[in-house]
């Protein structure tokens, strides 16, 4: 089946023909096989062309995080198959909740209902280890819900703002 | 020996002082507050006292709670560890009362070197060069006499200040007056007091300093160097043992050796300490200040001369005498530490505390890891960052430089972000190799660095990685069950069990 | 120096090369058979390639496969490890036809010292003693006088025998005629052939043996000892450098090193070469056997030394000179290494293969760990099952042994039985403290030693482990969730992710 | 609830008052409390009268093993509540499946359907890694089927014999 990707914000697209441990798929027009074993939980062992590649997997709230000897890709993952049912799915349009991505306290709070942001604008200002840490918003939007307040104190995960 | 010793500390420094107690045969007790239930020191020691709210002023902080738990538990000494109460001369005061031995100096000699003024006194005492400079205000003519005297550069700073306001760089006497008139009225505007005093200014300094170790009848050694310039925010990241510019230059070790033990002396120092040197681009090197206790980065120190650091100072706080003389200290190799922080090098090293969801640490010959990690482990939001120090040792500084690369290639930590991956890059860098290191290395570093492109085949395994897994998370039914399990991946994970 | 290197084997000796490979910037490829496609050298290495079936006879043993594997990438040169082919003189041969660096010595030592006469002629050649006897068949009479010339006991043994068949010790002459008489009719029962031949008899022998290595142009120092006689079934599991026998007479050290030298020399020999000797109770040594490839033990000698004897191996193969001469290696502290292997030792060290369920591993100072398994991964049963190497370095003898305690104690293996807690006991021992090892060792061990209760206290503990365990399986709806959740342990399981 | 253990082959009790994390039991007539975490999969770290405790756990296919500071506890647990209906579990009497301990090759089989074996009696004899395995019945009966024959080569866990 072919997949939508989007590579470190580069558009790619992958056809799996066959899934592991005797994998092939298509790749920049290619058809390529790879051997594919998960030793562990979220790690991949890939034999591919002749190369051993140990791959980390990490699911995040924005996608996939996948580690291949120290270098980071952020993957999201668009399946068109599941397009329709998913269309709501946080991976494309409609809400966008902002969750602190770490404990702390929440020392700035820079957005109101109903403003506008644009992506990467810093919304929230949240202190942990004598550290303060900017949330950026993710994407462009309208600010329909901040429940972080000045002075409060939150967890790892706790919705901040949500943006439409 | 002392039958049971409390460590009044967490993190990776609790488990290093564990691990020695245990060689020893001394209990070791732990203690811990709410965020460190489940923390490998409380895991690892022998016994483990609750000390209060995860909020260090609560916990790791409250001396009075510290001398309770060791009563209870029936310790007979405290290891403070670094950070936390470590240089706190009113907590070994209160140990000594208590008549619970402090692994440490005398609380007299913490204050003697607490203070900067205190410890750049005994410093001089001991003929140890200081940066030159007044501690009072002057006038724009001292300030002129000064660098007639030391010679330019000269750095003018605020009395009252801070942050860097009313300060200037001077770097030839035709702008001392403008620079000492802008220095004064910035230093007004700021904090309503224009008074300036003068400093040697030292550019790009290196940091290097020296591992002292006394015994409570007078006798003191150095176990040399070790160069900590690459640091970030003033903190150390990378520190290593010799320092390259000390290996180059031998002599350097002896003479700045010699000065450090007369100042520690000079303080009535006894056990470990660290005195810290900055040292300018001709060699000079002048007296920073004194760490009273262990320092983070003393397994360098232990990798190239052999001894173990810590099973000495609980040796001397025991009453032992130093077991060897300054003859018989010999360095074999070269060592290099990297600080292993949950922090985004990228991202301003902003910190990353969070669940440590996948963790493959590196081992073989040459590596030495001393952490408090482990695999489903939450890193507290409340202390330092710090996961780990990966130590690397080889018989010459580039092949521990190639160990420590590949150990950081072997290191693989998934659910938070850490400087593993810097730290390949700073490894790699040509003027870290060439050892032209200082204080302002990694600034520079991040100005010159080109972004690091991943090699072009990886682009492939990654996207293949990431649509098998996103596919494993597919079942007909709904989203995938907790073990990822789908019928696409089942065959094989069959087979992978027989 | 070569730009990609093959590994001829597997488990952590194959990681162990894969290691300093990357550290010298050389490509490593791996070779699998079917039971290894996701054992650690496969994960870690560059490069790899499929052998075959998993028996070794068709996988790791197939010289014609691993060169075609050399071949297809492009390898210049095979490090063969230990075991599988290392000492295999044909396929050192096979890879010189075939223009591929052999990383050992040449196929003529390795035929030169691979037959026991062969060696024993060489390390007569080279002046090192060999056990006195003779390898025909004699009389009883010749007997006689052989034990008048090298005095009792001594030793007889069946020219056609193993097994201890027709093998008789006789402690005087006296005993000497119906010993002989037993042995030979005993023979001629077993193996169709009476013939006798007599050996000196060492009683309680040391294994003690010299790590010699050289360079193809006549160049060779040793880098001394290591004691391995702490054995099971003539297998090393326990060993040492320095042995503590030489290290109280440190004259030893020279006269076996240049023993094995001359030995070593005698057959040409060149790069890591290890010469095993038997020592006996008057400090006698006498030459065993020359293995001519890696020791399994060789990180002992690394960390006394401080030499990468892995990456030395390379840089002669390349073609490199000796970088030290005897005068500049220098032994520092005390090193001994527990070979962790998935075994009962109480139950005849059968073999314990199976999935690691649960691997927490021993870090810190002074430890060293060289191993191929992870939490997940299932120990093949088609190998030998040697899961790690735990090395742990320190100043004295007395320290090491402590270290390794501690680190044995933070080693833990689920799943599979291994034989971590009989190292205990075996550090613990007093025999083994004070140094009297023999190859007998383990046999004594196992006779003079006390059941080991478990303190008293702990019984509780389990039982409550044992409890909450079985109370977290049960759920109202039926058997437990595969995460092992139960309304007993959410709420904890929720505080502790908070 | 009470449990009743065997442990090491002692017969024992244990009655859980509060669970974890902060827990209350009862042994040997006193009541005890302890703090009881799962900082890993198959670990438990108990604090109780002042000391620490990390335990590895392992269910098999004969109860639990729990590790502790390398001392191995072989533990049984029978759940008085639920007797009636655990009753024809492996934990008590009924069929008792003799399983491979480790893969490898059957060299020997020395009983036969309708044999009545003690307890500790040799039964099967299997190979690996070059050593030979002697399997011994768990426990006295009769001998209802045999599964293995000589030559053959099993997998870890197959069933190999059935004792009643």
């Amino acid at each position: 089946m072919k997949l939508q990707l989007t590579i470190n914000g580069a558009e790619e697209e992958i056809e799996i023909l066959a899934p592991h441990p005797n994998c092939r798929f298509r790749w920049n027009g290619t058809e390529q096989e790879a051997s594919v074993e998960l030793p562990e939980p979220g790690v991949y062992s890939i034999l591919h062309e002749g190369r051993s590649y140990d791959a980390g997997v990490e699911r995040t709230a924005r996608g996939l995080v996948v580690l291949i000897d120290g270098n980071r890709f952020e993957i999201t993952v668009r399946d068109p198959r599941r397009w329709s049912r998913h269309a709501a799915g946080h991976a494309g349009s409609g809400l966008e909740t902002l969750s602190a991505l770490m404990p702390g306290k929440v020392v700035r709070v820079l957005i109101s209902v109903g403003d506008t942001v644009a992506a990467g604008q810093g919304v929230l200002v949240v202190e942990a280890m004598k550290m303060q840490n900017e949330m950026k918003a993710p994407r462009a939007g309208r600010v329909v819900a901040v429940h972080a307040r000045e002075g409060m104190t939150v967890a790892a995960g706790e919705v901040l703002a949500t943006i439409e | 020996m002392f039958r049971k010793v409390l460590i009044a500390n967490r993190g990776e420094i609790a488990v290093r002082v564990i691990r020695t107690l245990r060689e020893m045969g001394i209990g070791a007790i732990a203690v811990y507050s709410d965020a460190d239930r489940t923390s490998l020191h409380v895991r690892m020691a022998d016994e483990a006292e609750y000390l209060g709210p995860s909020p260090s002023a609560e916990s790791y902080l409250r001396i009075d709670r510290i001398l309770d738990a060791a009563r209870k538990h029936g310790a007979e000494a405290i290891h403070p560890g670094y950070g936390f109460l470590s240089e706190n001369a009113e907590f070994a005061a209160a140990c000594e009362d208590a008549g619970v031995v402090f692994i440490g100096p005398s609380s007299a000699s913490i204050r003697a070197m607490g203070s900067k003024t205190g410890a750049r006194r005994n410093a001089q005492l001991g003929g140890a060069p200081v940066v030159p400079g007044t501690d009072h205000g002057i006038t724009s003519e001292e300030a002129r006499a000064f660098a007639q005297t030391h010679g330019y550069p000269i750095l003018l700073k605020a009395v009252a200040g801070g942050g860097g306001k009313g300060m200037r760089a001077v770097r030839s006497e035709t702008d001392l007056e403008a620079a000492f008139r802008d220095a004064a009225s910035e230093a007004e505007r700021a904090f309503r007091s224009s008074e300036i005093y003068v400093e040697k200014l030292i550019e790009q300094p290196r940091h290097i300093e020296i591992q002292v170790l006394g015994d409570q009848y007078g006798n003191m050694v150095h176990l040399g160097e070790r160069e900590c310039s690459i640091q970030r925010r003033h903190q150390k990241v990378v520190e290593e043992a010799p320092s390259p510019l000390v290996a180059a230059h031998s002599e350097m070790r002896q003479a700045m050796g010699e000065a450090a033990i007369r100042a520690a002396l000079a303080a009535g120092y006894y056990n470990a300490g660290t005195v810290e040197f900055l040292v300018d681009q001709d060699r000079r090197f002048y007296f920073l200040e004194m760490n009273t206790r262990l320092q983070v980065e003393h397994p360098v120190t232990e990798l190239v001369t052999g001894v173990d650091l810590v099973r000495l100072q609980i040796e001397i706080a025991d009453g032992a005498r130093l077991p060897f003389s300054q003859e018989e200290i010999a360095w074999r190799g070269s060592a290099i530490e990297c600080r292993i922080y949950a922090e985004d090098p990228y991202n301003d090293f902003l910190p990353s505390p969070g669940t440590i969801v996948r963790l493959d640490r590196p081992m073989g010959p040459g590596i030495r890891l001393d952490g408090c990690v482990y695999a489903g482990w939450t890193v507290p939001l409340e202390y330092d960052p710090l996961l780990a120090k990966l130590a690397a040792w080889a018989g010459t500084r580039d092949q521990a430089i190639a160990r420590m690369l590949r150990a950081l290639g072997e290191y693989d930590v998934g659910g938070i972000r850490t400087n593993i991956g810097f730290f390949r890059q700073i490894l790699e860098d040509e003027e870290f190799r060439a050892g032209r290191l200082h204080t302002g290395f990694i600034e520079q570093f991040f100005a010159r660095r080109k972004p690091a492109a991943a090699p072009s085949g990886l682009a492939a395994i990654a996207a293949l990685v990431a649509a098998l897994d996103h596919l494993s998370q597919e079942t007909p039914q709904g989203p995938a069950d907790r073990n990822g399990t789908s019928p696409w991946l089942a065959a094989g994970r069959e087979a992978m069990l027989r």
